[in-house]
């Protein structure tokens, strides 16, 4: 069972990895789109925590979080991202293809919703084989808008699948705001039209999205079907790439400001302080192992080797 | 030796739908109607009762979700095979099955795997109209990853689905509704039909058809009274549109040096349009005369049959193709081609005919 | 205002067309396929007597009663499905894409659930106009599974777009039962998870769905938006075709004769008898008027020429 | 005279837009951000502050279901411009776009109109991916009912948007990525570039070569250097794949004798396909050499710069297919190519190359 500092170190490795990510963007060696995370560690980390390594996860664009979480190799990960044949996918799907089916995370797919029903068959496989594994599907405020969401909760409500819908809602889907795209109204109702057991917690509070993720697992290895989570988070920097962009026009610094001062990680460290579980001492240990390892995983993927250009018409047919 | 087994396609398709859940407890089956009392056309008749409503599963009306469903499934070791009763509604599908089937292979590196197969059936007949009637198979054949086979004759059918089942690979396989009543002799138990390519099912040194699916059975019927008239027809049943081989339409067209290909979709955009440019491409002195292309008009499939009078292309019109590009005169096919109208003239063309339905 | 005679009279025509082409179908002469209406004339009377002329509706592959209703030329229906010239669609669509679009049904389409969105979109191009006029979308129970329902509902929703969408529960999917393909909850909660208004009533009653979408008319003429509209009802024959198949096997014979004692033209037959709206020798007026009128629309069908087989080609493009 | 207007294709299809909406008030734009910052890659900047949110409406992401969105509309009189930010993403709406917009003037027996224009966009390059790059053209070009446009140049980009939106039919519109950075002389104020066929873009007697979109652009560099070593050869922007017009390339086969097609999607089942069977067709005595074609070969598209070497056709790849197909040694072109290869490999692969900006 995940301790209250092993969460932390989760969501702090994500943020540096994240950090890093974007700092490097610029040298232009990571020559693919990508979506970061920053700003909804809690979700992440916390789903993560409430599931067993051979629960099966499918991500979405934005999946470094959750691939990171779930105990994804950050070497094949940042391999990846440069595009080299260590690479996750050998360097044939870029930052959005990221998956280590090893560790849970099965797959991630740069098309909005499209993971979701694939997500509640991998829920269908472990019921046919009568297995208590449990498959989570992550998608954001923009994919329940897309039909298929809805085909996939009536299929995983109607066939009782041991699956969890983790609806992460950032308030934006790219660059338009949710009054653009949806009527108002609590999440939660969504759930009803598929009499599915819905759960809600402040997506920056990772106790409390580990509890409720606790819950729906729970349900899910008791044959009792799948639950939709509904988790409210930010994200801090631009839809695709590593700046910020309050000046975009689309939202505003103030909203940014406020959500940041609701920071995951800061609310979990200053428990953690308060309690003496985390001083400065122990801080620095932990902040100083997750970079070594980071900066150790950027220099293997950026030495590693590109793949063989030879090798690029394999694995069309098995 | 005994009587040869007769069995229309679509008992086939059941039989090897039913061997192979026999053999592989993985394998199940999805999709709207596969339990009813219909069964898609008989084709998944009995297999509810034998095999249990979750092995045999009823679906929603959501042709997007349970592709997903199953690509799901599939990925993790599972052997899913999923029906539309026709090919227009898996257009709901198709995100899933070309981002999704026909790559996560290849993205994978090869580590994901996708055992799926796909069938999918072409409407014809009793006023289908345009958005029952679509067969597609170029849409389907132009993305890789995907392999794309349209059986035509019953020994045949039975080999592919179970050659299907047992790939690893996502297989489309499109059914043409005519299609399902042909008759032919199939082989008890286990064997398998290979997705690799053409086959040549007729020999003749005069002329090259190449057809698929229904054209076949039309394109078989055309070369028996092509014969009569002393004209030797070659037919080969293009059968797989993925992977594309068109070695044995090559080697033919080398001998016969004449190309008449006979689409079930569209002729623009059609399969015999990617034939000829791959024959040329290799062939190209060989020919004595331009190929032929035949298939579905650019307009979509009316209703009434008033209408449908030319729109597919018919063992008539095969036969008058194949005359002209052997340069023979229409004085020489009148006789059989005349008998031949003559039986078709006998039933409806809004429904099978059954001097189609073999055996083949 | 239509009055209750008229309401009656309109189920009762819709009952006879369906029940002569049903006892004409094995003449073979309508080679298409038929989805009767038969048991659900309520839906189609009480809907369309809420309605004006120019507002427009959009059927399925189930649109006799919905076009009769509607005020669809009935001559033109049965062309159509004889398959002539003279038919709605010259003979191209048959019978599940009956259109009169000077009486207000737009168009019938026979894949399931495509029509919604067009329906949204006519009620769109309403909005735009600033007309006051109303769209209507049909479905059954099995379109609700399609992920273009929803998508459709969450756009007229956020764009408050003046559509009515009119789901017809008849239990069944061709032969597939609710509980194979749904969980069970209220239809109504369907509407949630847009905070749409919904509206339910007895489908067998014309009364009250009548009066349920007035009320749903109300609101979209005012600007207020969409309604769900939720109606049980039953069908009485075969999914597709004329005859009954009770005996098929995935429902009961009682099922159906229970729905039958609720059959709507009888019960508003009863009430227009006790009311001494509706006397025996104004029954029979009625019925011989109707019966004419079927007579001489199917003698018209049946003699109406062909359409000539060299226009096959035309029409494809404006 | 007054110097010419050199504007990006992308600032000229903001401005046949913009034009379009100021003339006709029917005409409306729909589509997920076709009103935020980005503006679908600045096609629709400024469109939202100058014609309202009304008419430049943001849309949930929901691609079938605003596609049918506008069908309804477009048939109730109005003229709604649809964007897909990826052709992958259309995926989702081919039901209403196949079934319905191509097919409701056709069924409704010429009473129903669509004057509906789909617009979708081709990603390529910084590791865009397999669901992020797919062209596709041929599967919406097989479709009777619909029109199909993909834009290569600046002027004939405005024209043809205009053309588009004005027409009472459904047109796909299929926007490369690349060539939204194309530059060229564009007129000012209304015109239109008909959506009748192909078009000679550059004359000359050795060789025809086809292309579309980005696939032109290289086609255009190729010729310039072919030039160079002696070698003239036509250029036909095939622009229009439907309604498909083979007869300016047929006219220009039975002058070189030797056809080059370059798709910009797939080489197998793609329009080169269609275009050599055509010519084949009706030129076949014309013919001094097999046709080549040129394409995407037959996997998905790898995310990696270090993979995607020789996935797209370039104008080295069609330098050398024409100088072999009008039967030059290497030698003769040997000069000029490697001027050219040199010229491009000063910048990456996978970012559009300054001198395939034009202008055109
Ligand atoms: C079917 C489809 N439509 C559009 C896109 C373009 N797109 C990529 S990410 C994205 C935003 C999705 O928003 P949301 O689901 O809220 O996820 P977030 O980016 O906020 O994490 C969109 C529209 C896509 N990838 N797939
Ligand atoms: C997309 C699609 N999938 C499947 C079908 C086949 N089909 C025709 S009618 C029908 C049943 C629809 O049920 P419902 O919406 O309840 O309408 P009802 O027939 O009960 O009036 C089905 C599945 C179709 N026409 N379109
Ligand atoms: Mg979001
Ligand atoms: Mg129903």
């Amino acid at each position: 069972m995940t301790g209250s500092l092993d969460l932390y170190r989760a969501m702090l490795r994500i943020r540096l990895v994240e950090e890093e990510i974007a700092a490097r963007y610029a040298e232009q060696e990571m020559r693919c789109p990508v979506h970061l995370s920053i700003g909804q560690e809690a979700v992440a980390a916390g789903v993560c925590a409430a599931l067993r390594r051979d629960d099966q996860m499918v991500s979405t664009h934005r999946c470094h979080a959750h691939y990171l979480a779930k105990g994804g190799d950050l070497k094949a990960m940042l391999a990846e991202i440069y595009g080299k044949a260590a690479g996750c996918c050998g360097g044939r799907g870029g930052s959005m293809h990221l998956f280590d089916h090893d560790a849970g995370l099965l797959l991630s797919l740069p098309i909005v919703a499209s993971g979701l029903p694939i997500a509640a068959g991998v829920a269908l496989s472990f019921a046919q084989e009568g297995s208590a594994r449990v498959a989570v599907g992550f998608c954001g405020d923009g994919s329940i808008e897309e039909g298929v969401f809805h085909e996939t909760l009536n299929l995983a409500a109607v066939h009782r699948l041991p699956v969890l819908f983790v609806l992460e809602n950032n308030l934006y889907s790219c660059y338009t705001g949710l009054g653009d795209r949806q009527p108002a109204r609590p999440f939660t109702d969504l759930a009803r039209g598929y009499a599915m057991p819905v759960e809600t917690a402040d997506g920056n509070d990772v106790h409390a999205v580990r509890a409720a993720t606790g819950r729906a697992v729970g349900r899910a290895r008791a044959g009792q079907g799948p639950t939709l989570l509904v988790f409210d988070t930010y994200r801090w920097r631009e839809h695709c790439g590593p700046n910020y962009d309050n000046d975009a026009g689309y939202r505003t610094e103030a909203e940014f400001l406020d959500w940041k001062a609701r920071c995951p990680l800061a609310r979990l460290r200053a428990e953690l302080v308060r309690d003496g579980a985390l001083d400065e001492a122990a801080e620095l240990a932990m902040l100083n192992a997750i970079t070594a390892e980071i900066e150790e995983a950027f220099a293997f993927a950026r030495a590693a080797p590109f793949p063989e250009a030879d090798t690029v018409a394999e694995h069309v047919h098995a | 030796m005994p009587e040869p087994r007769i069995l229309t396609v679509a008992e086939a398709l059941r039989e090897a739908t039913d061997l192979c859940m026999r053999r592989d407890p993985r394998v199940f089956v999805m999709g709207e109607g596969v339990a009813d009392p219909k069964a898609i056309f008989g084709t998944t008749a009995g297999l509810a009762a034998a095999h249990g409503a979750a092995r045999v599963m009823e679906t929603p009306i959501a042709e997007n979700g349970f592709t997903g469903l199953a690509i799901g499934a599939a990925m993790m070791g599972r052997r899913p095979l999923i029906v539309h009763q026709r090919v227009d509604f898996a257009l709901l599908s198709l995100e899933q099955l070309f981002n999704n089937a026909a790559k996560l292979h290849y993205v994978s590196n090869g580590r994901h795997r996708v055992p799926l197969v796909v069938r999918m059936i072409v409407g014809r007949g009793w006023g289908q109209g345009p958005a029952h009637s679509q067969s597609l198979e170029t849409l389907f054949a132009q993305v890789p990853g995907l392999k794309v086979v349209l059986p035509a004759t019953a020994r045949e059918a039975k080999g592919q689905l179970i050659a299907a089942i047992e790939d690893d690979n996502p297989v489309v396989m499109i059914e043409h509704r005519w299609v399902h009543y042909a008759t032919g002799a199939v082989p008890e138990g286990h064997y398998t039909v290979p997705l690799d390519g053409p086959r040549v099912v007729r020999e003749g040194g005069d002329v090259t058809i190449v057809a698929t699916s229904y054209m076949l059975l039309e394109a078989l019927r055309a070369a028996e009274t092509l014969a009569q008239a002393g004209i030797a027809a070659e037919v080969i049943d293009l059968a797989v549109l993925r992977p594309f081989v068109a070695d044995p339409i090559v080697e033919s067209v080398r001998r016969t040096g004449r190309l008449l290909c006979v689409d079930t979709g569209f002729r623009r955009y059609g399969a015999g349009a990617e034939i000829v440019a791959s024959v040329v491409e290799q062939a190209l002195g060989a020919l004595k005369a331009p190929p032929v292309r035949l298939g579905l008009p650019e307009h979509p499939t009316p209703s009434s049959r008033a209408l449908l009078g030319g729109f597919y292309p018919t063992a008539l019109s095969i036969i008058d193709a194949a005359a002209t590009l052997v340069g023979a005169g229409p004085a020489r096919v009148e006789g059989p081609r005349a008998a031949l109208a003559a039986a078709l003239a006998t039933v409806p063309m809004d429904v099978p005919h059954p001097t189609f339905r073999g055996p083949f």
